[in-house]
């Protein structure tokens, strides 16, 4: 991994998030989106945290992109023709984006740190203590946090279709 | 010198001479950054990838073949026998028929996705095998994330699958797409923590170190109680997960004509056809190596050890096609959610507790209390089925 | 037990896997074009028009009962007349439809005369079909002996009416029913 | 990626986290506006394994935030997603600038 391959996969990335977001039929942009999570991955092997890449591929590109395919389909979004897919003032948060862009890449090329040899580069078992020892609270706190999502996504649903059933006779 | 290391000395040899042969001789023509370190990992790299890629998908295409004669024979009749001279050439036939035929894509399906899916079906699964140790050093990557990184590709191929279902614009592709979709986002679970439990006791998600971990034959996991218990639910979860035999709604011939590769013919089908294969061969070598001590074994060579116990495995995913019924989406859904992930989670329990205790004790309180909840877990499901049996006869 | 019943399915399965390699009765599928298994007499493939042996006149008389009893309606047949223009008692034409004729074998059951009976052939396939698929007299006549040797308990039952030379009552036990159309047992 | 310096990872993910924030703005499909809100948090964490890998490399704090970040990210999808359906099955659209009335 030298800086042509991480080039390479930055303008992956770059192209793919700009296809995502630009792209009018849904069902592209999310696949465009996956390769986003994909490059994401790579990175994160580059800068040598391989745990990280494997969890961001198992919950991002395994359940995140499919859960977002199932909206698409429940919500039966009108894919097939062209709606207009950009609202009236993009132009406005065009330039807001680039103004922010170019503020942070001012504040990112102050910074050039030489990096340190990948010889000490903590491996997965050190991340496991680690998580269930400093880390215990808030990894309790975001198995809370996950039960109360779940009921919650559940709870929205389920109302729904009581609805439906009593609207229906 | 017993067989295993042989390929060990193949691999360092061929590796010496790339650096003493191949540099010297390419040395004016190669760039200023390919130095001999690099040029040795690169051939090492090489050597690992061409045998994966040459072993592979040799022995899943006499899977197919064997898969067609044994389940023929357990139907009271021959397998394919006509093509050479047991059926022996009937794989190639079929490969060469899958070339020939023509490449159709659905008018108003959508043309890019619709070449994306087989794609995005085969490459995971094939990149799943850099993880498995087929003998002693023979593993194509010794990561310190096997486990999850084997996990992690084999969660890619479900999108795939949706791809494929909604790509072929046909309602029958979509509704098999979709159940594929909810088939395999649910049995992943169980598959995932039943992988935990061992990865928990071992200690490390490395393969190889996982099957040290197995020494002696009453090594294995499969002989502890919470092992035999996760390899239960493992073998459920993939048959699962490779959509075959009890599970094979997806493409449950019947009722969805051929599920979500309906639209699919010559090569891309075939590429489905592969993928099914590579995955359901990739998973049973984990259960191998999970489970069964991976190449660990008395007297042969650890490679012939880990083929040997992954074809054992799938001549029990053979049975299981030859034996079982399709099985309803919402009993299929119901085994899941209601019977295999309450039960995975108290293996995850009991192989924690077993931790700490002394072995002999620790084996009977874990059998007892793994059994125990088998039966627990048993009654609401069998009493359901009893009951809406029931009600149906009154009315 | 729930899983019990997985288990029991399971030994059935392996067994028949196993036993197969050793128990001819096992198993039961043979190579089709290079061993047959002879077919059970009463397999009825397409009816075809019985002429006897030696005087090779067709037993046919040409009543147009077999015609109406065809469901299919796939039989059309012509009586043909005589030298001195009286019809005589033999069919001029006889065309069995193929396309029709669903060999459900009630021409057979129809016919007093017992000149009809069902063929054993059933490769039909040809690569490329004569239109249309109706066969006449000359490809439906078989000797008697034909019927003998593939049907024999139907041959003895439409065995030819005893020469009336030989009279005597024993040889005629049905006379009562008119044409050899006892049930047989 | 040692010989890469720490200024080029920043730049991406400022790249990333930009087109992120133009896409949730002017993304008229409220799911286009989910998948932007993805981007945007994948390019915050690339920063965070970024800053781990070159300044605090022993210490595991900068892996354990992308780890909490990327199981909230889930948790927030989940319920995006959920309350998407929820406003798709009462406004029959999910056009963001047709869903402007806040009666019930």
């Amino acid at each position: 991994m030298n800086q042509w391959l991480f080039v390479l996969l930055a303008l992956v990335i770059v192209s793919a998030a700009v296809l995502a977001v630009t792209l009018r039929n849904l069902i592209h942009s999310v696949l465009s989106l996956i390769v986003v999570f994909l490059g994401t991955a790579a990175v994160y092997v580059g800068l040598e945290a391989p745990f990280i890449a494997a969890v961001q591929v198992l919950i991002y590109v395994g359940a995140i992109a499919i859960l977002l395919l199932f909206a698409l389909m429940l919500v039966r979004a009108k894919m097939g023709q062209p709606t207009p897919h950009v609202t009236g003032s993009w132009w406005l948060g065009f330039i807001l984006a680039s103004a922010l862009f170019v503020i942070l890449a001012a504040a990112a090329f102050g910074i050039d740190r030489p990096a340190p040899p990948a010889a000490d580069v903590p491996d997965v078992a050190a991340l496991g203590t680690d998580l269930l020892r400093q880390w215990v609270m808030p990894f309790e706190a975001a198995s809370l946090l996950l039960t109360a999502a779940m009921i919650g996504a559940i709870a929205v649903a389920i109302e729904l279709r009581r609805q439906s059933r009593r609207s229906a006779p | 010198m017993s067989m295993d290391n042989v390929w060990i000395a193949i691999k360092q040899a061929a590796v010496g001479a790339a650096r003493d042969v191949l540099y010297p001789l390419l040395d004016p023509v190669l760039p200023a950054w390919i130095t001999p370190e690099r040029l040795m990992m690169f051939a090492s790299a090489v050597i690992s990838v061409v045998s994966i890629l040459v072993i592979v998908p040799l022995v899943m295409m006499y899977l197919t073949w064997a898969e067609r004669k044994v389940v023929g024979r357990m139907q009271n009749r021959f397998g394919p026998n006509r093509v050479g001279w047991f059926g022996l050439l009937q794989p190639i036939a079929d490969a060469v028929k899958m070339l020939t035929k023509e490449d159709i894509v659905p008018a108003r399906g959508d043309r890019f996705v619709h070449l994306m899916a087989p794609v995005l079906i085969l490459v995971p699964t094939l990149l799943v095998y850099a993880v498995i140790p087929f003998g002693e050093g023979m593993i194509a990557a010794d990561l310190d994330i096997g486990v999850l990184y084997f996990l992690a590709l084999s969660s890619v191929t479900t999108l795939a699958v949706f791809m494929a279902g909604w790509a072929s614009r046909n309602k029958y592709s979509f509704l098999g797409g979709m159940r594929a979709v909810a088939q395999m986002v649910s049995y992943e679970i169980p598959l995932v923590i039943a992988a935990v439990v061992v990865v928990m006791r071992v200690g490390s998600l490395s393969t190889v170190a996982i099957v040290e971990a197995q020494a002696g034959l009453f090594g294995w996991f499969v002989f502890q109680p919470w092992g035999l218990f996760a390899f239960l639910i493992f073998l459920a979860a993939m048959t699962a997960e490779a959509n075959r035999s009890p599970f094979d709604l997806p493409e449950g011939e019947s009722e969805l004509v051929a599920g979500f590769h309906t639209e699919y013919s010559g090569m891309k089908f075939g590429m489905f056809y592969l993928a099914e294969y590579f995955s359901a061969l990739a998973q049973c070598f984990l259960a191998a190596t999970l489970f069964f001590g991976g190449w660990k074994g008395p007297l042969l060579p650890g490679w012939i050890w880990i083929f040997l116990k992954t074809f054992v495995l799938v001549f029990v995913l053979f049975l299981f096609r030859g034996t079982f019924p399709r099985v309803r989406v919402d009993q299929l859904m119901g085994f899941t959610w209601k019977f295999l992930l309450p039960l995975a989670l108290t293996t995850v329990f009991v192989a924690g507790l077993t931790y700490y205790l002394p072995p002999v004790p620790g084996w009977i309180v874990g059998a007892v209390l793994l059994t125990g909840t088998f039966f627990v877990l048993m009654l609401p499901n069998r009493r359901v089925t009893l009951v809406r049996r029931a009600c149906r006869l009154e009315n | 037990m729930y899983g019990l019943g997985l288990l029991k399915g399971m030994y059935v399965v392996l067994r028949n896997f196993v036993e197969s390699y050793y128990k001819p009765e096992r198993l039961v599928t043979v190579q089709y074009p290079e061993e047959r298994r002879p077919l059970p007499p009463r397999f009825r493939g397409f009816p075809f028009l019985i002429y006897d042996d030696d005087s090779g006149a067709l037993r046919c008389v040409a009543c147009q009962l077999c015609a109406k009893a065809c469901p299919a309606t796939c039989i059309e047949l012509t009586m043909a007349k005589g030298e001195d223009g009286k019809p005589a008692k033999r069919p001029e034409t006889y065309t069995l439809d193929l396309g029709l004729c669903m060999q459900c074998g009630l021409c057979v059951e129809a016919c007093p005369f017992a000149a009809l009976a069902m063929d054993h052939d059933f490769e039909r396939a040809v690569i490329d079909q004569p239109e249309p698929l109706r066969l006449g007299i000359d490809q439906l006549r078989r000797p008697f002996s034909y019927l003998e040797q593939i049907n024999p308990e139907a041959a003895n039952a439409l065995a030819p009416k005893p020469a009336k030379t030989a009279a005597g009552a024993e040889e005629r036990p049905a006379k009562s029913s008119h044409g050899g159309r006892e049930v047989t047992t | 990626m040692t010989a890469t310096p720490l200024s080029w990872i920043l730049l991406l993910s400022a790249a990333m986290f930009a087109i992120g924030l133009f896409g949730a703005l002017s993304r008229k499909s409220a799911i286009g506006v989910l998948i932007a809100i993805e981007i945007m948090l994948n390019a915050a964490n690339i920063n965070l394994i970024a800053f781990w890998r070159y300044l605090h490399m022993p210490s595991l704090t900068g892996q354990m935030f992308v780890l909490f970040s990327i199981t909230v990210a889930g948790a927030e999808v989940a319920l995006g997603l959920a309350i998407i359906i929820a406003v798709y099955r009462h406004m029959r659209t999910i056009h963001v600038d047709e869903i402007t009335e806040l009666k019930g």
